[in-house]
């Protein structure tokens, strides 16, 4: 599946709350060591392959850090 | 709305005609004495000419009504008195800060507060200059007559379109509750709002020289942001730099200061060197005017000043003649217009004759008059 | 210049007489005319009245300190006013309900005009009837555009009586004149 | 299938935005603007009016519809002037528990009587969060807050049952949990002709959250665990409220000026 | 027997008032009279709050009580501040509907929350008379006023139902013609803690009168006829609408006075 | 309540402490920037005192909850900015009208509008002022420190108590938002009200030289009559008769007016025949104050001007230093007390350095007075 | 019963609203024939001896202008 | 006169830390101290800095234009300021969370403020750390006092951990310059 899937975070609009990280089903996400530039440790992904395409981590997000990306044909 | 011609009708009435021929699109107020005839008057013409009608829970919604009217895009208006004016203050300053073009008429009735709801009063002069918070200028007109409730309201509109800021129509209840004849004329002339053109995306500054910017509708595609927090031109708020207030806060000032001179309006007679100047406006001017009249009738040298616009101030005319003459302020109120008469003629040369809740005769101003020059 | 003062209580219609007399003068007969009410906060309550200043030339005076000519519709009213009944130079009342009259230095009429205006149609006309008596008191007021004036300004139902009225007061002045 | 990207650069303006992390509001955002997506109507004519407050930020600067910022507590009526004005735009007011419920009431009250079609959200994270979590008309009785810290001698009010009775066509409650149910709710609230008032319970993080020691998402697993869809179970009923069909304002208004001859212009 | 004489000397003065003849207006007033002679309270800790409006001259200046003769839609917040200031007056507030439920609504709505102990009567004549008959919120779709010369485009609101789901914990609707049993309310509301609501249906002869051809003494019979005690009957519902025991807010906050050390002055 | 002794707190707090000081028995206001913590303080330590605090539904209801608390016999006082302030304005001229003792405290912020409520601003001057309709005067203060801020908010209550009447705390964001060190002292000057004695009869009308009448509570048995509406001595409304409406609002203005010079308050500096006099107030008059201090120190002969009590304004003492020097003033606002300033010492040797947003350091203000003087 | 019943019609604050004429159970009242110095048409007595003494004429009168007087005692 | 600014991001603490030095300095060691604060209307968002002047005899000045000290909590607050950087005597900047250091004049000392707090208890401590740190640069500011000042001012909860920060950061300078 992880070729034509894609979770892609803007490190910088994410400001680490964690919900993405909380609701998702399948535990795909974490949060990452480092800051970033306003100081907040961004959600990263961890497990791509598991991923559902559920999109609730999209849904969630308040600050619109978070897209998955899906090409259809490809799958 | 009337067809062209003559009538005898009510001040309060007169200004709903004008306000109609003006191009008035929405109409929300809440019912008040001595101004409910303003609205009484439209709530049956102005469905009539497309316009919409709206009386609202009170007079904050009224207000906030009438702005929402003039970014839909409509000429819009509102009429009330002093416990109303001093409900709507905060929302005129937010249609100062955010540009909207729109009416309020404020026919004065005796105060402080409930006061004599039914007696005349011009108390309000200084609450419509600066009766909400923060920095800004205003424009404010002062008729005298039922021709005048008529031909100011237009010129309100006029102005407050020209200008993209609100403006207060200062009637009292002696004019507003006044009959007499006034003529609608073949045609008004009437002014509407710069919209943008191609190139404009700034809607809330402009390097123009009037210091007006374009003002588009809602609906247009404009993705506009209107806001009373400070802002920069395309109207992103920034509630924390210097320059975002000091350009927005000058610009909105200088929007009325610099273009004084095409709003300014008067009537004078005889003030060049005249030993004494009545200056007075609004219902009291007539029997004042009178006086002045009679007293030049019978020689002596009295001349009489009546500002139409009273905000802004016609400062420099007060000033030219606080020089050469003594000067008689009188009015129907204590404070009303005596601090800007004060600081224009000075306190030396100044005689007050203030009377509360009803008109004097053209014997009592002349009186004064007499007392004060023998 | 012509100076009328129309006073009664709050409801009996002092505003509207004056508003017809005015218009008269104003669109009928040429006059610059200034017309002004008085009344209290309260709705149906304390005294009311109506001015009318009409003349020739440009109207500047807006208040009436002694009418030319004084109607009244209500005792109370009557008696609330000193000088005022003292020194116009006409005093009109409604006998029917001004029953004891102050003296004055001008000349008094008194018509039942609410008697009158019951006999037509109904009291409430009591106003319409003392115009028509001003209208003979007063030389300067032509009947005929007071007529033209109530026509063309009242709702059909009331246009009928309310002409009525106007006439029937002139004649009881025109019948109270002749029979001297 | 439209992603967070799309909607993101369809929608949305000035990210990031002021919002705390993890605070409802943004959430709230991106429900309404895949409302507006999935509803199809054109985004020109979306005007979205709000008062002051963190909630009445969501739509202004950061929505890309036309934006009202107006004053605190007059969203509701400058909204009725834009609408009776120009009946073809789709009137969306966004403001807080304080804005709406609170310092607004009486506009609220009046709309909801008057049935004007307005699509109210109202934003309830339970207290005023922009001036540092004061009590606000929602705060249960007896909850500390900064101006009641021995416990509100108040109580809160059901909003959307007042709200209900006033007159309204439509009326529902969500949670920022229901994101799914907010969406669908919303774009209903663009189909109907009428009064439409969503309560949206909104986590603030910041005062609330610091208060009760909760983080967003522990807030949000409280309004999962702490609402129900079934009126008859215990915990705050989500969903819809009322829904009744009733003369519009706006629409009278025309009718009226139709029939008087005027041509609304 | 206490006569009308007796009411008069005791409680009312500035008589004749400046009512028209045969306005409700009177009847309360002397309805309010009987009701404080009954309940036997010390009249000089009766306190009358009003704001503006004909139905607001009721207390000020006729009754000879305290008066606080506000401005327009601003009594319950004053009288708040009364009560608040000092819990042993009795504290009543009489208000016209535009009064109370026009401008000053959203003031009744968070009194009716906080469920305060004001006594409040709602004097529905229908329309803003003073002012010369506006329509009000009271005002049925489709009636014709001053100001809806075509037709009232809005709705009346039932201002009751609103006030119940807003926290009261007393409300009912009498008009003037069941004196007796409007009495026996405003007695009640003497003796219950907390915010107590009565909707008094009131003939304004001058306005609504006027304009549909009916004296006084037609609207009394009007309200007799369609008026019921049944909640099941058609026509409108006159009798108690709900009573529940809730906290009140003086005593809220006299307590966390008293717990935190204070002794209120 | 702090115990005497002094502490390092906001002007905000500071301003709390000083109302109960002063016997605050009743708090009722509405959150905003930059005032909010005065109640945010309150709310904790009034009820300790026994007073009663309330949150209300809006800046209507907390004057109108004030004014209820002071007829029933407490010292009462809200808290509020710009925005706030303007919705008040109805019901301050309810309080003037009635005379209703009660302090507001306006904490002012960069407007007009919602502006930038974090930044400080002067624009509510004229506002303070003028703000209601029709004629009245008032009491405002401008402190200019944190101790100020606890003095002036006793004196405050003190003023309003003494006569009758709402007395505004004009502080800004500067002031409010500053923490300084301040002293409570052992014992605090406080001025009960004016209470019926045996014989009174009149609660709104007086022969006293003070214009004062006494004042009893609700629930004294005096069948009193309060109301907006133009009244009697007794109360009873009268709201045709020219008397009633003159010999009230005049007595309203006097009560203020004639007692000038009990209420006025001034700091000044080498204002005697200086070559210039800067007039200042509030949070910025400090960083002026340390500009004329340099300038002096340097060997200029500048003075510097201050008025504490902003209304009513030191007119006779600002007229005085207007005929023998130039004045500079200098201002947080556009408007602020321009108008005053230049009725008092002319325009023609006025000097305006405004500055809108935030404070001047030091060298800036000198900066400009060596541009005058230069 | 005449003797010790009496009823008082205050005649100038009677407004002739008719409201105790019209809802006395007995019709006891009348309007007068003249006016009273407000120009109005006061309530009169015409049928004493038929008064139940219910006080409805009382109780309904919104300007206090009416007074029923039963001397206890007497009757 | 000492002048400080504490610069970061709001929700940083910057305003806790300056009233801190503010009242320890005012209360403790007997200056004339004016403490501002300065934020935007959003809650949680933008800039956010605290400035104390102090000084020996009354202060006027209210306004810093270029500080003694600056402290900074935030990379984006550091971009933000520009004279301010360059003209300061002393930049004392929380490395943590500020990467890239600018220019200056002055002196430039990077403290891991979050780190270090992190340590001891939680990063919200960072304010308090660099407070430590400023009191070792600034010879005129008793780290004594402002430990006192830590004691009675904080909750019981919080005054262990705060103590330990101040230490913390001084004793991080005390190395720094006794390594140098
Ligand atoms: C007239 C007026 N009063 C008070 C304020 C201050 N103020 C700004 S936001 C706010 C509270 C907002 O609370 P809410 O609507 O619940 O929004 P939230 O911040 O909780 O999302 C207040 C009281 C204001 N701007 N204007
Ligand atoms: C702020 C303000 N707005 C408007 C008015 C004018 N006003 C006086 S009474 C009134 C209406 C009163 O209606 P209601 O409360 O129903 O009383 P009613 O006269 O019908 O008994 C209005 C609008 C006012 N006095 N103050
Ligand atoms: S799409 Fe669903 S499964 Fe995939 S990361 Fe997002 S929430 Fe998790
Ligand atoms: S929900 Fe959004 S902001 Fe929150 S951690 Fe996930 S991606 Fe970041
Ligand atoms: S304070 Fe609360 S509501 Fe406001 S932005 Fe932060 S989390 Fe959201
Ligand atoms: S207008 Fe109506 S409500 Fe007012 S006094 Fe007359 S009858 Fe009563
Ligand atoms: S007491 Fe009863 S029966 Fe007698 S007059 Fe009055 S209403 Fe009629
Ligand atoms: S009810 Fe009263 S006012 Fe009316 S007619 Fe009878 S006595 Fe007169
Ligand atoms: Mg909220
Ligand atoms: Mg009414």
């Amino acid at each position: 599946m992880a070729d034509c899937l894609n979770i892609k975070i803007d490190r910088d609009l994410c400001t680490g709350c964690g919900i993405c990280i909380r609701f998702c089903p399948k535990d795909i996400l974490e949060p990452s060591e480092d800051l970033n530039q306003y100081g907040n440790y961004y959600a990263k992904v961890v497990d791509l392959d598991s991923c559902i395409v559920c999109r609730r981590c999209e849904l969630f997000c308040p600050d619109f850090a978070i897209t998955v990306e899906k090409e259809e044909e490809k799958c | 709305m009337l067809k062209p011609g003559t009538y005898f009708m009510e001040g309060n009435e007169a200004c709903a005609e004008g306000a109609m021929r003006a191009g008035l699109g929405l109409y929300a107020g809440y019912p008040i004495t001595p101004a409910s005839e303003v609205m009484n008057h439209l709530a049956k013409e102005l469905p009539k000419t497309g316009g919409r009608f709206l009386q609202m829970e009170d007079e904050i919604a009224s207000i906030a009504a009438v702005i929402g009217g003039a970014w839909s895009g409509l000429k819009s208006m509102t009429a009330t008195s002093g416990p109303g004016f001093s409900l709507m203050q905060e929302n005129i300053g937010y249609a100062v800060m955010t540009e909207t073009p729109c009416v309020i008429v404020d026919v004065q009735r005796a105060g402080p507060s409930t006061g004599q709801a039914t007696k005349p009063g011009t108390g309000d002069v200084m609450q419509s200059r600066f009766g909400s918070h923060g920095d800004y200028e205003i424009i404010a007109l002062a008729p005298n007559s039922v021709q005048e409730m008529f031909d100011f309201t237009v010129r309100s509109f006029n102005l407050s379109e020209r200008y993209r800021t609100p403006v207060v129509l200062l009637a009292d209840a002696g004019v507003g509750h006044m009959r007499e004849k006034f003529t609608i004329p073949e045609k008004v002339k009437t002014i509407e709002r710069k919209r943008p053109k191609e190139v404009d995306k700034e809607f809330f500054d402009t390097h123009e020289e009037d210091h007006v910017p374009p003002m588009p509708d809602f609906g247009e595609g404009y993705e506009l942001m209107v806001t009373g927090s400070t802002h920069l031109g395309d109207g992103t708020r920034d509630t924390a730099s210097f320059e975002a207030q000091d350009r927005l806060v000058r610009r909105l000032n200088a929007k009325i200061n610099d273009n004084r001179e095409e709003i300014e309006d008067w009537e004078e007679m005889g003030c060049n060197r005249a030993d004494l100047v009545l200056i007075s406006y609004g219902s009291i001017s007539r029997p004042v005017k009178g006086a002045v009249k009679k007293a030049r009738e019978d020689g002596y040298d009295i001349g009489f000043f009546r500002p139409k616009v009273i905000w802004p101030s016609p400062e420099d005319r007060m000033k030219e003649i606080g020089k050469n003459s003594e000067v008689m302020l009188v009015e129907l109120s204590l404070q009303g217009y005596r601090m800007e008469v004060e600081r224009c003629v000075g306190s030396e040369n100044l005689y007050i004759f203030d009377i509360l809740n009803s008109l004097p005769t053209i014997e009592q101003v002349y009186e004064k008059i007499m007392e004060v020059i023998e | 210049m012509i100076k009328v003062r129309i006073g009664g209580w709050a409801g009996q219609g002092t505003v509207l007489a004056g508003t017809v007399l005015g218009r008269s003068l104003a669109l009928q007969q040429g006059y610059d005319v200034v017309q002004r009410r008085s009344y209290s906060a309260a709705v149906r309550s304390g005294i009311a009245y109506s001015d009318i200043i009409a003349d020739r030339v440009e109207v500047n005076d807006l208040t009436i300190e002694v009418p030319d000519y004084l109607l009244i519709l209500y005792q109370k009213t009557l008696e609330e006013w000193d000088k005022e009944v003292k020194l116009c130079e006409n005093l009109i009342v409604d006998s029917t309900r001004v029953k004891k009259v102050k003296k004055t230095d001008g000349n008094i009429y008194e018509v039942p005009a609410g008697q009158i205006a019951e006999d037509i149609a109904s009291s409430k006309a009591a106003n319409i009837v003392l115009l028509g008596a001003l209208a003979r008191v007063c030389e300067d007021i032509e009947l005929e555009k007071l007529v033209d004036t109530i026509k063309s300004e009242f709702p059909k139902k009331y246009k009928q009586m309310n002409v009525k009225a106007v006439k029937a007061g002139y004649a009881y002045i025109e019948d109270l004149l002749t029979k001297d | 299938m439209i992603t967070t990207k799309d909607i993101r650069n369809k929608y949305v303006k000035n990210y990031p935005s002021a919002f705390c992390p993890g605070c409802g509001d943004g959430m709230v955002l991106n429900a309404m603007s895949r409302a507006v997506e999935k509803s199809g109507i054109d985004q020109k004519k979306v005007a979205a009016v709000s008062g002051i407050g963190c909630a009445a930020w969501i739509p202004s600067p950061y929505w890309k519809v036309d934006t009202l910022h107006t004053t605190h507590g007059r969203a509701i009526p400058h909204a009725t002037g834009l609408k009776v004005g120009n009946k073809d735009l789709e009137v969306m007011v966004v403001s807080g528990d304080g804005d709406c419920a609170g310092i607004g009431g009486n506009h609220l009250l009046h709309a909801a009587r008057n049935n004007i079609d307005l699509n109210v959200l109202m934003i309830n994270n339970g207290l005023y969060a922009m001036t540092g979590g004061q009590v606000a008309p929602t705060t249960e009785h007896g909850e500390k807050t900064l101006t009641t810290p021995y416990g509100n001698p108040s109580q809160g009010i059901d909003i959307c049952n007042v709200v209900k009775h006033s007159g309204a066509s439509h009326v529902a409650r969500w949670t920022t949990y229901h994101m799914n149910e907010l969406i669908k709710e919303i774009e209903r609230t663009i189909d109907i002709k009428g009064f439409s008032f969503i309560e949206v319970l909104s986590q603030c993080p910041t005062r609330t959250g610091k208060k009760e020691g909760l983080s967003g998402v522990e807030m949000l697993e409280w309004y999962r665990e702490n609402t129900t869809k079934n009126k008859e179970e215990e915990g705050i009923y989500v969903g819809e409220i009322q829904y009744v069909e009733r003369t519009e304002l706006t629409e009278e208004i025309y009718e009226q000026i139709s029939k008087r001859g005027g041509k609304p212009r």
